[in-house]
């Protein structure tokens, strides 16, 4: 007969947690802030400047992370977003999610793929070599590698 | 009150204007014989001055007295009537029939997110909850000098002054989208209810109001919709009150 | 589900049962000061027929009185007298010393509950003029009534919710009362508990108590144009007539000047007292020519009769010259919008008038029960002129102490909900301390399923709303600011042919849950019997005094009725004339200081 | 909603829904901008959320091997993705625009209450950024 049988009750309320719903709230205003900078100037570089999406390949790439100064760009964007993402679909989830076994499973979900990603995504940039297949593609290769 | 067969005596210098139809549909439900709500609709005959609460009064008076809703005052001080007049939260008292775009028929149904009971009527339980769950009352730590009252200036009294107009109809909350997902999220009402005593100079307990509403139900819910500002009869600026709870949380203090 | 703490209760034949020490039927003001002193001392359980925040007590909106003497000279003496003065002498004297010395607490303890009264520069209660308020026994008008903007009692009602919250007072919500458990012990009828009808669900319940409170409101609903909510319908006032116990000063109602015209919303006094001026067609300032000394913030009485007067000699505006104008204009935008907002949003939404530039459009507006229940200055009710019922108190506007006399002074009925409101609350927690249970009578609650289940049956052809509209146009027809034997007579017979169609009143909802159309039929039933005892009441006062002003007899006459009417049900209720099943009686008014007088101001 | 001085409120007059929504669901709930906005930034945070994570895989395909990284980019250079790639910007712009004023709202009491104008402000930066980024892109992808 309703759509929602006790509001105001039971779930979530009840015993007084750590305020962590505040650190959220804060945190995706700072990361916003901040991924302004980083995503437009992400952005920017890569579809604006030279021949913009056109010119991405590998050795475009290659020679931006070859730069640490793109490494600490793109990890910060890296972190920040996908952080950012994920505590904003955890609202999502607590918002439209209201089977408490769903709910724990796609949390977990959201934890598990962000922490992934970050790991591998984080290990992409730093352990990156951008002379990578230098010897088998010379013409995909940078400068740099053959120096 | 006006009935609604009686030309209105005022409004200036017009003469007395015919009534008009006008084409209700309300959406009705009984938990004793229904399974799902319907809409049903009724032709009434108003003047431009009559509110929706003349039109409602019109089709239980002389059409069907089955229909429910609850009102008291008739002139927007008692927060009865909330329903959803068109798509948005309003007091059928406070609607006038000018104000509504008469060509098409006027959609009335209960409020959202609060369980339904009968044609308008939802259960204001769940809503009063969280009203009484944010320490609605003022806490001073040392008694008033005795037959004395406690000293505040007039600027320390302007500065909660906003919020004390709220006469609980549950319009904003029953707005908000976030209360409509699971209906556990305190809501704008109780918060306005919080930040009345949290920004009063004579109260001590700021601090426990705050603690309560940095729940994960508490204000970091609420995602700047305005839809609860929007709906207010009272004027109330509902979201800055919750933006100004959200930046007391952050300081820890009023 | 609408009580804060869990119902407990037996359940006997569908009957709910519960017992408390105290219960208070009404949370309006009144209710809900008497539970903050009951509650913390006896079991209390308070029953109002609405959620307590949208009684009507949230709609008084210009102040209360007090003699704080914040921001000029003032005493309680000169309170005292004003009360008495404004209630042109039939206010029991006794009486009106305490509600005028007891304000100053009142007013205390409201701010120290929490109301946010508006301030004074050096921060304490500020303070406003009203009509009838005077420094020194009528010299001048004198600030006095204490304000919040000019939603005073909204902010009462909220303030007093929240303290409720705040001692865990439980509620029965959207529980209407329908009648009252009397039981004859050693020859003394006693009251044993209430029975109430659950708007929720139907369902019948009986609240045994040790004693009960009656604040359950005015009855303005008897009338077409009123300032009062569809829900005041004097259920708490009939069910004690229906008791026959007697019923105080039925005749005088007060009739507010102004109204928003046609519609019957207030516009506070609070505007007068801020400097509004009442206006004719041609603009002139008519209160000049008839209260020289205090002109428009002359008492409500005289200013309603005085714009009657104005439109019946032609001077109305409109155009049916059907009211007259209060002008606020030279107020200015700034003192409109921040002492008197919402009155301002009220002519704008309601009346698409704008006070800052235009007159607005008034007319008296039935406003205020000065009879009702009579009580002595503990709110006991009285079950003659001395005899008290053990453990029925009521108090507000219900109730008849009488403070207001003939004429209610702006002000002072916020005043009177909260001095005897606690005056009833006190009273009741000391008397259970020691009285016991009245046993409660066999099947108490047969009444009431009775009354319910002959309405809910009925298969007659009489509609609720075309019966109550009839009678709230001849009401105001007939027995409005200006009354005369005709009148009277010609809406005694009306009055009469509409109980008996009552008799056949049918509903359209035979369900139980929300049957708000078995309620209105209920409610109904309660105007009719009031508007008949205040019809009969009226006839029967050949005089003028206060509000009830009668055509025919211009003058008050203190030789032959300088006393209070108690009206009586006797014999069966539907017996053809009025004058056989009421019986009218007087009381004394007690006088203590102040005799009698002309009333000029 | 237009404040007047004294904070009485005007509301404008209410539009009726289309008729069509009578379905026992009741009708959608009219918001103003508020609650458009919001409805807006919540897509479009829930769209770029699910891009970012396949935009993590394909470019760590880079430390697989430049063949793989090149065939997977290949196809963010074909028209249809091109296409694509403007609504993801597009999308981008508004949630970064919008959250700007929503971090406003959040601390600075005038935008709190002018948050319609904000909002059309947000959406005269939106077409600004997107017509300066549109053309450029388009033309990029389809010259190649
Ligand atoms: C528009 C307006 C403005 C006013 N302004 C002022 C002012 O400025 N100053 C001033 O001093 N006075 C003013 N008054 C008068 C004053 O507000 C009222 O007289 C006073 O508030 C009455 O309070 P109360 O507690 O007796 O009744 P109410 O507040 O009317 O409460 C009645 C209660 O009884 C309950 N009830 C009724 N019947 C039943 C039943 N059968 N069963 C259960 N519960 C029941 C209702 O639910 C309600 O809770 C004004 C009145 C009006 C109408
Ligand atoms: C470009 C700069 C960005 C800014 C300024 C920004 C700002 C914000 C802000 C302030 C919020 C909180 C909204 C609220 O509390 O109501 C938010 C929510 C969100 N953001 Fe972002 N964001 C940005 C980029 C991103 C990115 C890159 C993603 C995806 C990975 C993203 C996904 C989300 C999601 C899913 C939400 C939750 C939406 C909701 O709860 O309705 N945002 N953003
Ligand atoms: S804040 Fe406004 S809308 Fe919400 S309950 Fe109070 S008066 Fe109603
Ligand atoms: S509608 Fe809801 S989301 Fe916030 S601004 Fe109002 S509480
Ligand atoms: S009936 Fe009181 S607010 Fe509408």
């Amino acid at each position: 007969m309703t759509a929602i049988p006790a509001p105001r009750s039971g779930g979530g309320r009840g015993g007084r947690r750590t305020n962590w719903e505040k650190w959220g709230w804060i945190y995706m205003r700072a990361s916003g802030v901040l991924l302004i900078v980083l995503i437009f100037g992400h952005l920017f570089v890569n579809l604006m400047t030279g021949e913009g999406v056109s010119q991405i390949s590998f050795g475009f790439v290659a020679g931006k992370l070859a730069n640490p100064f793109w490494q600490w760009w793109d990890v910060a964007m890296l972190w920040l977003a996908l952080i950012h993402g994920a505590n904003g679909m955890r609202t999502l989830v607590n918002d439209y999610v209201s089977r408490p076994k769903v709910r724990a499973a796609l949390k977990i979900a959201l934890v598990g793929s962000t922490a992934a990603l970050i790991v591998l995504g984080t290990l992409v940039v730093f352990t990156f070599d951008p002379c990578l297949g230098a010897d088998e593609f010379p013409d995909l290769v940078l400068s740099i590698c053959t120096a | 009150m006006t009935l609604t067969q009686e030309a209105p005596a005022a409004g200036g210098a017009e003469e007395a204007v015919e009534p008009f139809p006008v084409t209700i549909i309300v959406r009705r439900f009984d938990p004793e014989t229904m399974e799902e709500p319907v809409w049903q609709d009724f032709d009434v005959q108003m003047y431009p001055t009559d509110r929706i609460l003349d039109a409602l009064h019109q089709i239980k008076w002389e059409q069907d007295g089955t229909l429910a809703f609850r009102r008291s005052c008739a002139h927007g001080i008692c927060g009865s009537d909330a329903m959803r007049i068109n798509g948005r939260n309003r007091l059928a008292c406070k609607t006038l029939i000018k104000d509504l775009d008469i060509s098409q028929p006027i959609y009335v149904e209960a409020i959202k997110g609060l369980p339904l009971e009968k044609d308008l009527i939802v259960d204001m339980e769940p809503f009063f909850e969280s009203f009484r769950e944010v320490q609605p009352f003022l806490q001073a730590s040392k008694p008033a000098e005795k037959g004395k009252e406690r000293v505040q200036s007039v600027a320390e009294r302007a500065r909660f002054d906003d919020t004390t107009k709220c006469i609980l109809c549950a319009a904003c909350t029953s707005s908000c989208p976030v209360f409509w997902t699971d209906g556990q999220y305190f809501g704008p009402a109780a918060i306005v209810n919080a930040h009345r005593f949290i920004f009063d100079s004579r109260d001590d307990q700021a601090e426990v109001r705050l603690d309560i509403l940095n729940d994960q139900e508490g204000v970091w819910r609420c995602r700047t919709t305005f839809n609860c500002t929007e709906a207010c009869p009272r004027g109330i600026q509902v979201t800055k009150a919750i933006a100004e709870v959200k930046q007391a949380v952050l300081r820890g203090r009023a | 589900m609408t009580t804060t703490a869990p119902i407990e209760s037996t359940v006997i034949d569908g009957v709910h049962y519960h017992q408390y020490d105290i219960v208070i039927v009404g949370a309006g003001g009144a209710g809900m000061r008497a539970a903050i002193e009951a509650g913390p001392k006896a079991r209390t359980a308070v029953i109002s027929k609405l959620y307590p925040t949208r009684s009507h007590t949230g709609a008084a909106q210009g102040g209360m009185a007090a003699a704080l003497a914040n921001v000029e000279e003032d005493s309680w003496e000169w309170h005292t007298f004003d009360t008495v003065k404004g209630g042109d002498y039939l206010v029991d004297q006794d009486a009106a010393e305490i509600l005028a010395k007891e304000a100053i607490d009142a007013v205390i303890d409201l701010e120290n509950m929490g109301l946010p009264f508006n301030r004074t520069p050096d921060g304490k209660i500020d303070q406003r003029r009203f009509g009838g308020h005077t420094a020194d026994h009528g010299k001048s008008p004198v600030r006095r009534a204490c304000y919040a903007a000019d939603r005073t009692g909204h902010m009462i009602l909220q303030t007093l919710y929240q303290n409720c919250v705040k001692h865990g007072i439980e509620f029965f919500n959207e529980f209407y009362v329908l009648d009252l458990i009397m039981a004859e012990i050693d020859g003394v009828q006693q009251q044993a508990g209430v029975v109430a009808y659950e708007l929720r669900t139907g369902e019948i319940h009986v609240f045994h108590s040790k004693a009960t409170i009656f604040a359950t409101g005015g009855f303005g609903k008897i009338f077409k144009t009123t300032s009062n909510a569809h829900t005041l319908t004097g259920d708490g006032v009939g069910i004690i007539w229906r008791k026959k116990l007697p019923l105080e000063d039925m005749e005088f109602f007060q009739f507010h000047p102004t109204g928003l015209a046609g519609l019957g919303i207030l516009l506070t006094e609070g505007a007068r007292g801020e400097g509004a001026i009442l206006r004719n067609a041609s603009g002139e300032r008519f209160m000049e020519r008839y209260a020289p000394t205090i002109k428009d913030l002359a008492p409500r009485d005289i200013v309603a009769r005085c714009m009657v007067q104005e439109v019946l000699d032609g001077r109305g505006a409109g155009p049916h010259k059907d009211y007259v104008y209060l002008d606020c204009t030279h107020l200015g935008a700034e003192v409109l919008e921040t002492k008197l907002p919402d009155i301002t949003e009220f002519a704008r939404t309601y009346l698409g008038v704008d006070p800052v530039v235009e007159p607005v459009p008034v007319f008296p507006t039935a406003h205020y029960a000065m009879g009702g229940i009579p009580t002595n200055v503990k709110a006991e009710v009285l079950a003659d002129n001395t005899t008290v019922v053990p453990g029925l108190y009521a108090a507000g506007e219900c109730a008849c102490v009488s403070v207001h006399g003939s004429n209610r002074l702006g002000t002072n009925s916020l005043l009177d909900i909260n001095v005897f409101g606690k005056r009833s609350g006190n009273n009741a927690a000391e008397y259970v301390k020691t009285a016991d249970f009245v046993p409660l009578p066999e099947d108490p609650a047969a009444e009431v399923r009775g009354m319910l289940e002959g309405i809910r049956s009925s298969t007659g052809s009489e509609r609720v709303a075309q019966i109550r509209k009839e009678l709230q146009e001849s009401m105001d027809r007939c027995a409005q600011v200006f009354r005369t034997e005709e009148s009277l007579e010609e809406v005694t017979g009306i009055i009469h042919g509409l109980r008996e169609r009552y008799r056949d009143v049918a509903v359209h909802d035979k369900g139980r849950r929300f049957n708000t159309d078995l309620l209105e039929a209920v409610e109904l039933g309660f105007l009719l019997d009031l508007a008949e005892v205040l019809v009969f009441s009226a006839k029967n006062r050949k005089e003028s005094r206060g509000g009830h002003m009668r055509d025919d007899y211009p003058k008050r006459d203190d030789e032959n009725y300088m006393q209070h009417t108690m009206a009586y049900l006797t014999g069966d209720p539907h017996s053809s004339t009025a004058a056989d099943h009421i019986r009218l009686d007087w009381k004394p008014v007690v006088i203590t200081n102040y005799q009698p007088m002309e009333r000029k101001y | 909603m237009t404040v007047e001085s004294g904070g009485a409120v005007k509301a404008p007059p209410i539009e009726t829904p289309k008729r069509g929504l009578r379905a026992p669901a009741g009708t959608l709930y009219r918001g103003t901008e508020g609650m458009w906005s919001w409805v807006l930034h919540r897509i479009t945070g829930t769209a770029i959320y699910f891009f970012l994570l396949v935009h993590i895989l394909d470019t760590a395909l880079i430390r697989v091997s430049p063949e793989a990284y090149n065939a997977v980019i290949s196809a963010y250079q074909t028209e249809i993705m091109g296409l694509g790639e403007v609504a993801l910007v597009g999308a981008i712009v508004f949630h970064a625009f919008n959250g700007l004023r929503i971090i406003l709202i959040d601390f600075w009491g005038w935008a709190t209450q002018h948050h319609r104008l904000m909002f059309w402000i947000v959406v005269g930066l939106w077409v600004v950024t997107m017509l300066a980024f549109t053309p450029r892109h388009l033309i990029n992808v389809f010259s190649h």
